[in-house]
């Protein structure tokens, strides 16, 4: 995304919207009641948890149908801390990041080699693994009944004066509101910009000097404990945790609301995860039928809203530009693209 | 412990029905870079159709045509509906098909209920039979011998006539084949109602042996996309080859090693992929 | 003993059975400019790619300014002061052009792969950057993304960057393809002005570029060295001329 | 107060359906279909119809003439008794949500969604088979519908996740499938809140296991099992009672759940052929039973080795896809629809009238759930808003059900029930079904 | 026979092909000429329909060609010879030879049978059975023409024949076209050996930044080498010095 083209007033638009989702967020536990707040606070933490798989995805061009991994051992982490050490809230989210830190880079040297849909077999292959073996040390995780009865942190200086869901709401929401920032950092880094470059051409920025091998696996660590910790508050906010975290479904969930907001854009993982969650808890209450019309709606993204809900503006003006090009160029025969050519002949 | 002729036996019949389902995914994926995670949905079609064709008419072979017949119109729908967007676009393509996979998953169960659903082999099919000392059941050494034909007739088809030249041409370059004057969208189509054919037959043969039920389209779906990728995208000896050998690894340990299944071949899929990540029989793309 | 820029022992490169490159030997003095020059096919591109660590050389030495650098990665040699630019220009299309410089820039900048530092706040490198695009004409493009440029601009964004990485040893392939006939005079001239301590490797088939820049022509025929000397030299070399310009054409015409 | 909570809720419903056709509207760009169609479908679409069909078949009748003036006075009665029903209806367990679900919509339309008076409203969330769906729908169910009390809860593990949730929100649940036995066996898990009406894992293997030894004369047995908790819990139960009866435990083999091809795991047990005198077996009411059991006979070890499989690998759901490779298998079921009592033809008429198919397990519990909460509120009358009073009334409950006498364990709270030691016959139609052999009344669920 | 008229193309956002027109008659070679990048593959492309932007007038016979698929130009008698040749590696030598076969068309004057094909590069015939990319870099070339011959053009886009080859096999193709010129056959030959594309070719097209910024006879060109200077580069000066 070109930041600096944006026009001074577009920056001050943006701004504007910042502030106002901030205050409309600090705002939220005054106006809703707990239900929806807790929606929210999912939507918040599996936002989270898709902005990381977006650091793959999108910024890199790396995808992977394993992410779940992090989210699950960021909960089964924190979730033994908790349960049978008593261990506090911020201890436990170091290491429940350190921990997704750990995996990726104990799993990066084998996923790294690959690219493409190998890249998505060989992520999927080893959450499975991890799965297996969550699933079989039944002594550990309590196998598929996973560990109930895990405390839900509180914030202690607001403990007497809010009732618990909104308690945990504003913890989350300053966790994830950090985590978001840095990751905003990360991104907006010169490290970002060599992501950005990574997921175009990766030998050019070898050529440039760049260690690129080592920037994937840094990024790959990096998204692994952000995952991680948006598993760890999904873990402290449920007070549960099960191998289903771990499962490749929510994987694939994380990677379908990347894909509905907007691979590549900051936002977009989080407006899909809005997406995504509030469609499977409002329209399963309407109808049995919900798999049904989420999968349609998936559909209908595609085939709708390709580049994802974010990029939706951007969309329309091309194809209003397309539309008026349309005399000197059109595209022949649907839009092919022509194979891919190796950049250098020899 | 010998190693006994029934586990090879299982191994392999098993080993036939993953061919069936991946073989296509591999080809659709050579040709056109398009991964179908609605296969395992095709596979649950094929099932279900002939289960309610052989209660309806009774014969088992008619239900196998019915349910190879019903993948194929499904493939045809999603492949004539949504292929021309997602050229070579693999996240939206796994976004739609996943989309594809939601739908068939409720529209089945809508259909066709919860509760599981078995198909029974042809009369002349049950029972078992003695094999080098191993009681093994006879359809599955039934199953075994569909593969390897089926298995024969792929490999004809796409060795030995003209259309499998086109098909084989089109994985190395689909462009320069179009420039001589052959339609590759065409080809394309085939392949992908040809696979989708072969994916319902898979789950119209598979069902006497597992049932069908809702989730039975994820456990094939990650079993043929373990097959395909060990395999080599876009190869069929190597679908032929990952087939076999998942079937066995898959056997072996669960008669050895039963606590360890739940992995072993996720397992021989990392390690295959650390070693050589083009697959088994992948060929490095340039 | 002088300290050469580049040298190649005995470089062989064998891509499934076919021979792309035939015991290339060749030595570049520090501050040399040496063109390359040969048919289409004759392994130029691959001879640049194995200088630059991009192919292994099946057999043979690469020494960068006294350095064995064989082994070392692509991403390593620029360290030597080594770096290429592709026939395809070598550029992000679908960053702006503002963000290709300072990619350029910011490598090796930062601690910890950059991750330290925010770009907008390295005023800097922001600086620098304003003076690369100045300097290359790209400020009034500063913020397009290069996929919407013009193919000689975004040759321009390739040279700016690399140029803005102060090369000692700079590789350049077919840098003038697809540049227009009166964008040439320009572009020889902006070569012309690299300072002399840069050595440069020229690949290219524009004869003029050729003529106007190289000290030395290396006449490379199907992956061997045919001819080596000065552009005078090589033009009379009846060997050069009999390869290169398909003499058994011209006989066949005549 | 109770205006405030009504505006609010509606509130709710605004911002939760507000937003998510919103979202949905601009995703479709015009697909308009999805969201207002299926609106109509099942929250609380009975609760309007019933006054008509008024006397209900159940105990339910004697009270209505009393409540009809209360319900003229504007008091809290007025409004509906909120019911939560809390199922899998979609992922792997569906069929056991679905059959739940059957069961105890049955039970309450039979009394004409009412209950003293007041109307039934139900509202149905799916759990979609996971833990983590099923603890935010029921926060939903608490905190956006305020239901006075919640049925259903499919799998064990669900039970687990949810169990706090629902004790520190004072909810009376009422469990009619989760087996986990943690749940009411173990004392710090109990809750006065959860009752179970459903069986505990094990529960019908218990029975069984002395069945086995006494007799049928097994003495070693090998056992195997899907490799899951309830599995694990399953085999203990049944390994407690065996081992206590006298018998010996030679062999243990798991099996992942969802296994595909038993070939191999019955590669391994048919080594057995000689070594034992039976193997039992538990697959859940599942896919893996069907596979499992035909397997066992297409390898031939039908013939060799006795097979005692678990009554939930027996269900009535999956005899007729078993086919004869179930045929004479013997277990221990909680429910059968052959056992011949009043109460249990009426239900299973009234099933089949609705359904075309027998009831299983699933069903009867759910029907059984049904019958449970409507004669308690019958004895409160239908005063559901007294939480204590509701407990009490739960765990005073009695009735004679399709299975016979059932009640509450009173320190466990889990169900007291006959078990049915059942032989798979064929019967009349040429169907397959669970017959009757011995009935074990007054198994409880501490008894193992 | 083939014509192109203001054609505009390219892949993104940039235009490639900048009001390029030029026409191929009836049995005429025409040499298309430039640098690297100049727009001579991205010309053969458009003809094909392979460039996703594409605006102007492509006439075969008077028939417009846009907006057909690759697959239907070909059928309507253009085919390709690519640079880079393109052979199918997973097929034999025989399969990559028949792929595209089809029967004559009857305008053609020329009608392609595999004996005739065989007469003309016996190697393909020895080699039948071998992977097609087991060939030599000339054989590959022989093939690739063969290839196209057997889908019975009335014209042949030739994208850099000469390409990598050994001077022997240059001549090999040179006499190749010329055959194939007084078989009656239209040509397109993009080159960047002047010498091989101005033995053959009646016709010469310059191109710079897709656009024709000189034509006329082979002869023409050949007597003007200030054209030559300031276009073609290589060549020139090197004979300039000579």
């Amino acid at each position: 995304m070109p930041m600096e083209q944006m026009s001074r007033l577009r920056q001050r638009w943006q701004l504007l919207a910042y502030v106002v989702a901030v205050a409309a967020l600090l705002l939220a536990p005054a106006v809703l009641s707990t239900y929806p707040l807790s929606v929210l606070t999912e939507i918040l933490i599996f936002g989270l948890f898709a902005m990381s798989l977006n650091l793959l995805l999108g910024y890199t061009g790396l995808p992977t149908l394993g992410h779940s991994a992090f989210f699950g051992a960021g909960g089964y982490v924190v979730g033994l801390l908790a349960k049978y050490y008593q261990v506090p809230l911020g201890p436990a989210l170091l290491l429940a990041i350190l921990a997704g830190v750990v995996l990726a880079l104990v799993t990066g040297p084998i996923v790294l080699r690959t690219s493409g849909a190998y890249f998505l077999m060989l992520t999927l292959s080893l959450t499975q693994v991890l799965f297996g073996v969550v699933w079989l040390a039944r002594g550990v995780t309590g196998g598929d009944d996973g560990l109930p009865g895990i405390p839900t942190p509180q914030l202690a200086f607001l403990a007497g004066s809010l009732e618990p869901t909104a308690n945990f709401y504003y913890l989350a929401l300053a966790i994830v509101v950090v985590a978001i920032a840095s990751m905003a950092w990360v991104v907006r880094s010169s490290f970002g910009l060599a992501l950005l470059a990574i997921r175009e051409n990766e030998r050019v920025v070898e050529g440039l000097g760049y260690p690129t091998w080592l920037v994937k696996y840094a990024v790959y660590a990096l998204a692994g404990g952000y995952g991680a910790l948006a598993g760890a508050l999904y873990t402290f906010f449920k007070g549960y945790v099960g191998p289903g975290q771990l499962s490749w479904l929510v994987a694939g969930e994380g990677l379908v609301m990347t894909i509905v907001g907007g691979a590549g854009t900051f936002w977009g993982p989080m407006v899909g995860a809005a997406v995504v969650l509030l469609l499977r808890y409002e329209v399963s209450t309407f109808t049995q039928r919900w798999l049904l019309i989420l999968g349609l709606i998936f559909i209908a993204t595609v085939v709708l809203m390709p580049r994802g809900i974010v990029r939706l503006p951007e969309r329309l003006r091309e194809v209003r530009a397309r539309v008026r090009r349309e005399e000197l160029l059109e595209p022949v025969a649907g839009e092919r693209q022509p194979a891919e050519q190796v950049v250098e002949r020899s | 412990m010998p190693l006994n002729t029934a586990s090879v036996v299982i191994g392999l019949s098993y080993a036939s029905l993953l061919f069936l389902v991946a073989v296509g995914l591999s080809v659709v994926f050579g040709l056109m870079r398009f991964v179908n995670l609605a296969t395992g949905s095709l596979y649950l079609i094929g099932g279900y159709l002939a289960w309610t064709i052989a209660g309806e008419l009774g014969s088992f072979w008619l239900a196998l045509l019915g349910g190879a017949l019903g993948a194929l119109a499904v493939g045809v729908v999603i492949e004539r509906g949504f292929l021309e967007r997602l050229h070579r676009n693999e996240l939206l393509q796994v976004c739609l098909t996943l989309g594809v996979a939601y739908v068939v998953q409720d529209v089945t169960r809508w259909i066709w209920g919860g509760d599981p659903l078995r198909l029974r082999p042809p009369e002349s099919l049950r029972g078992s039979i003695l094999l080098l000392g191993s009681i093994v059941p006879t359809y599955r050494v039934a199953l075994i011998v569909a593969g390897v034909v089926l298995a024969g007739l792929v490999w004809y088809l796409l060795e030995r006539t003209k259309w499998g030249a086109y098909v084989r041409a089109g994985v190395d370059d689909l462009e320069m084949l179009e420039c001589l004057g052959i339609n590759g969208r065409r080809v394309f189509a085939i392949v992908f109602a040809l696979g989708a054919l072969l994916c319902g037959l898979g789950g119209a043969l598979g069902t006497p042996v597992t049932g069908v039920a809702p989730g039975a389209d994820i456990q094939i779906l990650l079993m043929a996309l373990i097959v395909v990728v060990l395999g080599g995208l876009g190869s069929v000896s190597g679908a032929v080859v990952a087939s076999v050998v998942v079937g066995l690894v898959d056997s072996m340990v669960r008669t050895y090693w039963p606590e360890a299944s739940f992995f072993a071949v996720w397992v021989l899929a990392a390690l295959v992929l650390a070693v050589r990540p083009q697959g088994l029989l992948g060929r490095v793309t340039a | 003993m002088a300290e050469t820029a580049l040298q190649l022992e005995h470089i062989t490169k064998t891509i499934g059975g076919l021979t792309i490159l035939d015991d290339v030997s060749l030595t570049v003095m520090p501050g040399e400019r040496r063109a390359v020059i040969g048919p289409n096919g004759a392994g130029k591109t691959t001879l640049l790619n194995v200088i630059a660590g991009f192919l292994p050389p099946s057999r043979g030495r690469v020494v960068v300014f006294g350095r064995d650098v064989t082994r070392l990665p692509a991403h390593r040699r620029v360290d030597v002061g080594l770096l290429k630019t592709n026939q395809q220009p070598a550029v992000f299309r679908e960053l702006t052009v503002r963000q290709n410089i300072l990619l350029a820039l910011l490598r090796g900048r930062h601690p910890l792969l950059g991750l330290t530092a925010l770009v907008s706040l390295d005023r800097e490198v922001q600086r620098q950057a304003e003076d690369v695009l100045e300097e290359w004409d790209l400020l009034a493009v500063a913020d397009d993304e290069v996929r919407h440029l013009p193919h000689g601009y975004q040759r321009r964004v390739e040279l700016a960057a690399r140029f803005a990485m102060q090369p000692r040893l700079l590789l350049l392939d077919e840098p003038a393809a697809g540049l227009a006939a009166e964008e040439i005079p320009g572009f020889i001239e902006r070569l012309r002005r690299l300072p002399r301590e840069v050595t440069v490797v020229l690949v290219e088939h524009s004869m003029r570029v050729v003529f106007a820049f190289a000290d030395r022509v290396t006449v490379l025929h199907h992956g061997a060295v045919l001819a080596d000397g000065t552009p005078e030299a090589v033009q009379q070399d009846e060997r050069v001329q009999e390869a290169y310009l398909s003499g058994a054409m011209r006989r066949g015409h005549a | 107060m109770l205006e405030r909570r009504l505006s609010r809720r509606a509130m709710l419903r605004v911002f939760g359906g507000g937003l998510a056709t919103s979202v949905l509207l601009s995703a479709c760009r015009g697909e308009q279909t999805p969201t207002t169609a299926p609106a109509a479908t099942p929250t609380s679409a009975p609760a309007a119809t019933p006054t008509a069909a008024a006397t209900p078949t159940g105990a339910a009748g004697a009270a209505t003439p009393t409540t009809a003036p209360a319900a003229a006075t504007p008091t809290v009665s007025a409004e509906p008794i909120r019911l939560g029903i809390l199922l899998d209806l979609s992922g792997p367990a569906a069929p056991n949500g679905e059959g739940n679900l059957r069961g105890l919509q049955l039970a309450l339309e039979q009394a004409g969604m009412t209950v003293a008076g007041r109307t039934i409203q139900t509202f149905v969330e799916d759990s979609a088979s996971q833990p983590e769906q099923a603890l935010t729908k029921a926060r939903q169910l608490v905190e956006r519908d305020r239901v006075h009390l919640l049925a259903g809860i499919t799998l064990s593990n669900q039970a687990a996740a949810l169990k706090d949730y629902l004790v520190q929100n004072e909810l009376p649940t009422i469990v009619t499938n989760a087996g986990l036995q943690a749940l009411t066996r173990d004392p710090a898990m109990r809750s006065p809140y959860i009752f179970r009406v459903a069986i505990t894992n094990g529960q019908q293997d218990a029975p069984m296991a002395s069945y086995a030894y006494n007799t049928l004369g097994y003495q070693r047995v090998a056992v195997t099992a899907a490799d899951y908790a309830a599995g694990h819990e399953h085999v203990a139960a049944f390994r407690s009672a065996f081992e206590k009866a006298g018998g010996q435990i030679v062999d243990e083999v798991y099996a992942p759940f969802g296994t595909q091809d038993f070939g191999p795991y019955l590669q391994r047990l048919g080594q057995l052929v000689g070594q034992v005198d039976a193997i039992y077996a538990f697959h859940g009411t599942s896919t893996d039973a069907i596979r499992f059991i035909v397997q066992y006979q297409e390898f031939g070890l039908k013939d060799q080795i006795p097979l005692v499989p678990s009554g939930e690998n027996l269900d009535q759901s999956l005899l007729s896809e078993m086919g004869d490779a179930a045929l004479d298998l013997m277990g221990g079921l909680a429910y059968t629809a052959f056992f011949e009592s009043p109460e249990n033809q009426a239900f299973v008429e009234a099933f089949q009238a609705k359904h075309n198919s027998l009831p299983g397990k699933v069903a009867y519990s759910g029907y059984l759930g049904g019958l449970v909460i409507l004669e308690a509120l019958e004895s409160i009358d239908g005063q559901v808003e007294d939480k204590q009073g509701l407990l009490q009334a739960l765990k005073q409950v009695q009735i004679t059900g399709p299975a016979g006498e059932f009640r509450f364990h009173p320190e466990s709270q889990g169900a007291v029930v006959t078990i049915f030691i059942c032989r798979v016959e064929q019967v009349e139609g040429g169907q397959l079904g669970n017959v009757v052999v011995e009935q074990v009344p007054n198994v409880d669920d501490l008894s193992f | 026979m083939l014509e192109l008229h203001e054609v505009y193309g390219g892949y993104g956002d940039g235009l490639v092909l900048n009001g390029l027109s030029l026409s191929v008659g009836e049995g005429q070679v025409v040499a298309l000429l430039g640098r690297n990048g100049a727009g001579k593959t991205t010309t053969m492309r458009a003809v094909f329909g392979l460039l996703p932007r594409l605006a102007g007038r492509i006439t075969l016979r008077g028939e417009s060609l846009r907006g057909l698929a690759p697959y239907a130009v070909a059928a309507r008698g253009v085919a390709l010879v690519p640079q880079g040749r393109r052979i199918f590696p997973s097929l034999t030598v025989t399969e990559n030879l028949l792929i595209g076969v089809r029967p004559p068309r009857g305008e053609q004057r020329v009608r392609w049978t595999l004996e005739e094909i065989y007469r003309l590069f016996p190697i393909l015939r020895e080699r039948g059975n071998l992977r097609g990319t087991l060939l030599s870099g000339g054989e590959q070339q022989m093939l690739t023409i063969a290839r196209s011959l057997l889908t019975q053009p009335l014209v042949l886009l030739c994208d850099e024949p000469s390409e990598g080859l050994a001077p022997v096999m240059v001549q090999r193709v040179a006499e190749i076209l010329h055959r194939l010129k007084e078989a009656g056959l239209s040509i397109l030959l993009a080159e960047q050996n002047l010498d091989l594309a101005l033995s053959v070719a009646d016709v010469a097209y310059i191109l710079e930044e897709g656009r024709v910024i000189w034509q006329g006879t082979a002869e023409e060109l050949l007597a003007d080498t200030h054209v030559q200077a300031t276009y073609l580069g290589l060549r020139v000066e090197a004979s300039e010095g000579a």
